[in-house]
């Protein structure tokens, strides 16, 4: 159950996948994305309502063929310029997206969650995401004849997520914003959680929210796993970080520098 | 003899402030909106009720959150509810009166894109996308445009629809199904756009102190209609531009 | 928002409306449906999952015009009588019934609670709950067309819940077993809660549900409210009452003597 | 010497028990079945994972409930999940191994019903409902239902079907779109009925000590099929009743 990042990475996640690396601008789950980047997983299908940071450097890396999504950013500083380079340019490859709102994605995961083919919600509407996305469709109210959009499940191969604190029986506990990371590790064939320690129990906390152990497939410590996003309780988020990320992103060299320097891996494309 | 100056920055926040009233729910995004919200919660709205999308309901941060998800929000909010909650049970369900957006692009109709500039399929700039807008747009009571004036950004089409204002005029919006009332103010570093009541057609209606009409009909990518009767913006108060400044850490220019 | 319990129900409950005390075998909001017997309420559309003792007093009272439930029982004990007595012989007043599965009522709330016309789930599917009940139908997946069962969204007049403490502003925290009163203080266009007790500031508890005052209509302190049911940390569920209410509710005379002695109201129907 | 003896209730708990595989999940209800997941987890099957329809996951009550929603199982919890997460996430999405059906009458297809004796427009008696019981027969991976033997309740066809057994017969599960396997025994106070693999009819397979086989077929409502090789119940051991006794407080008789 409990593994190391290496190892569980391995065991989990293989080329072709898809993933989701969860997590809404709190518990990002970066250490966890750096280290498929080292493992030079391939073709992955990468899932996302929020990619920001470790999505566009995933993205640098070579490591995705698609990107679904509800919007891409850096969080508070501008846009992903890793992301626009492979969408316009095709650098370091070709990135095929799938994109919608937030509300979109929040049902798909919940629908996945539930173990249902799709979900149903007012939105999209008048919209150009929908004749963009074929993953966008509507149905008739059977009672009422109003008629609502419809997205399909999203049901991952992997979900990775970060958290405060696991059991020594996978027992995962979560607190602060806690997202979309439970519907996303429920909809998700394999889940892996890195986390901040392991305690012998955990103790209840306001607001946690705990994933039983029987639903997690691997816990990694790795204690700072998510910067430079933040750990409710335990560390800030390093805004420097994701301001310093614009300048790095911006330029394919410096991008292939930081990838060779920070993560230890060769470039994925030319300059 | 004090001379009160203030940025485009300020004078939108302000006039952003001012739009939100006492106990109205706030569907806050980063940025300029964030401090307008926070603003207004410090002077005259101190009972405005702010929602950030990742979840946390009725926050009061007492400083600028970094991000919608920052620790801020979760320490100091009423509750923190998942994000399937706050999509689905507040802002579907028509709980949130005001939400702000801001655009890349907007057109006459007030339609938005924040998505991409140039063909979709092969975009001249790809932008982030979509995230809470088009929700916001449809089921908030209404909704509040925050963006910098210029040809580029006021076309007369937007190339992608990421979020309805609109449509093509009146009555769309009740035929797509959206229940709010949709974008009832563009606030620009120049002045204030309201939709034409007949026509949904954006009407100049407010100008800021020193901003000259022509200024904002050259800045704008189509034939705007300038309302009969502009209302010029009061100047900001000495209070409004303290607060704002302690807030967003900058000093007076 | 502070309101007598005489006052909030004569304030937010009116004959004819749709009204759902909510509460899963904990927090039962007792004292309040006492309330709506004495004030003589009457053509109410009662809903809830779980209709238990309270529902088979409001039945037997004759507030109610029709039901619309998923398990209607004294939990632990055996049958409502009340409630058997009313649909098959009309006392004191026939009762039209409209019944669900717990999956569907669930997802109904949750549709209420969502602004959505009608949910979806997998469910029903052979069950002769189908032909008997309008309001469960089916939808097709419009992505893999797989049938999915469908039942419209359900949004009460009026929500009464009990729950452990409220702020004066209105915010209402409860905690232990929570069950679907976040979804159907949600669906409802008024909400009445009853509470133990009225705090300054509410001290966060770990598992708790908070229901921010704007959308609590009153609040009324009862303590004791729930009982017999139990108040998670403050009373527990007094099982000796369940067990006796079978035997007052099994004849008509009884019923009506405890409805006289305990309620202080003449009885609905003879004997 | 000593002769071990137990009640009706007791053999069919203990039989109820051992159906119980350690580190399953299991949607248990009150009454029996609540009493036999509570034994399996005193004794063969440490690691069973009880969820009680309340929302109570992975409870390890040091008492048995009163009710599906007893404090007691919100304090030993593992976590408490609201009702619609229970019903969507856990039993919904197949999560749930083994999950514990009741019946007031079952067809020889292991149909149920636990809504009305007779006409459901103007029935003879009214019976509490469905509540869980329709989507745990559809959506855990077996379901076991236990109840007392009698031509009562054991009949050719049920008045009202509540939650779908195996239909008319094998390969109506499928066709109805019903992911587990349904009804895998029916462990009365008599013996054991399992469906046939071929046809999905009741079967019976096993026998508590001291019945015979004609005790079950007439206290059947329809010709009771019988396996080839009806296998005895062993015994409750002394321990199984000590745990099951300490459990209900009750005595041996």
């Amino acid at each position: 159950m409990v593994l190391s990042l290496d190892e569980a990475v391995r065991t989990l996640v293989h080329d072709g996948d898809t993933v989701a690396l969860e997590g809404f601008t709190h518990l990002i789950p970066v250490a966890a994305g750096h280290e498929i980047i080292r493992q030079g997983l391939r073709d992955l299908t990468l899932v996302r309502m929020t990619p920001d940071i470790v999505y566009d450097q995933l993205i640098g890396a070579g490591c995705a063929r698609k990107l679904v999504f509800s919007w891409g950013g850096n969080p508070g500083v501008g846009s992903l310029h890793r992301f626009r380079d492979a969408v316009v340019h095709g650098w370091p490859a070709p990135l095929e997206i799938e994109e919608h709102s937030h509300a979109g994605m929040t049902n798909r995961y919940v629908a996945g969650a539930s173990g249902l083919p799709f979900a149903i919600l007012r939105g999209y509407s008048g919209t150009d995401l929908v004749g963009n996305n074929p993953n966008i469709s509507t149905v008739t109210c059977p009672f009422s004849g109003q008629e609502v959009a419809a997205v399909p499940a999203v049901n991952p191969d992997v979900t990775v997520i970060h958290a405060q604190r696991a059991d020594p029986s996978g027992n995962v506990q979560l607190w602060g914003i806690t997202g979309i990371q439970k519907e996303a590790a429920l909809a998700a064939g394999r889940v892996l959680v890195t986390v901040e320690e392991v305690a012998e129990t955990l103790e209840p906390v306001p607001g946690q929210v705990l994933l039983p152990g029987r639903i997690v497939d691997a816990v990694s410590v790795v204690p700072g796993g998510a910067a430079p996003s933040y750990a409710h309780g335990y560390y800030e988020r390093d805004n420097s970080a994701y301001q310093a990320w614009d300048g790095i992103s911006r330029d394919r060299e410096a991008f292939n520098t930081w990838l060779e320097e920070q993560i230890g891996v060769p470039a994925a494309g030319g300059t | 003899m004090t001379t009160v100056t203030w940025t485009s920055d300020e004078i939108m926040t302000v006039t952003a402030a001012r739009a939100l009233e006492d106990e109205m729910s706030c569907f806050v995004g980063i940025g300029l909106p964030s401090t307008a919200a926070n603003v207004a919660r410090r002077t005259h709205a101190p009972g405005l009720w702010m929602v950030y999308e990742s979840g946390t309901l009725g926050t009061v941060p007492d400083h600028l959150p970094l991000s919608i998800g920052d620790g801020v929000l979760a320490d100091t909010a009423d509750t923190v509810v998942p994000v399937p909650e706050v999509f689905n049970y507040w802002l579907q369900a028509g709980r949130i009166d005001v939400g702000f957006l801001g655009a890349a692009q907007i057109d006459r109709y007030a339609n938005i894109n924040t998505t991409v500039i140039g063909d979709y399929s092969s975009p001249a700039i790809r932008l982030p996308g979509a995230g809470g807008a088009p929700e916001i747009a449809a089921s908030c009571g209404e909704a509040i445009v925050i963006m910098r004036h210029s040809r580029r950004a006021f076309v007369d089409q937007v190339d992608f629809v990421t979020s309805v204002g609109h449509g093509r005029g009146k009555g769309d919006r009740e035929r797509l199904g959206l229940r709010g009332a949709g974008p009832t103010r563009v606030i620009t570093d120049l002045g204030v756009l309201e939709p034409d009541p007949d026509t949904g057609e954006l009407v100049l209606t407010g100008l800021h102190p020193g901003v000259e009409v022509e200024q904002v009909t050259q800045a704008t990518g189509w034939g705007l209609l300038v309302a009969e009767n502009v209302i010029p913006t009061p100047a900001p108060t000495e209070t409004e531009l303290s607060v704002v400044r302690s807030l967003t850490g900058n000093r007076q220019p």
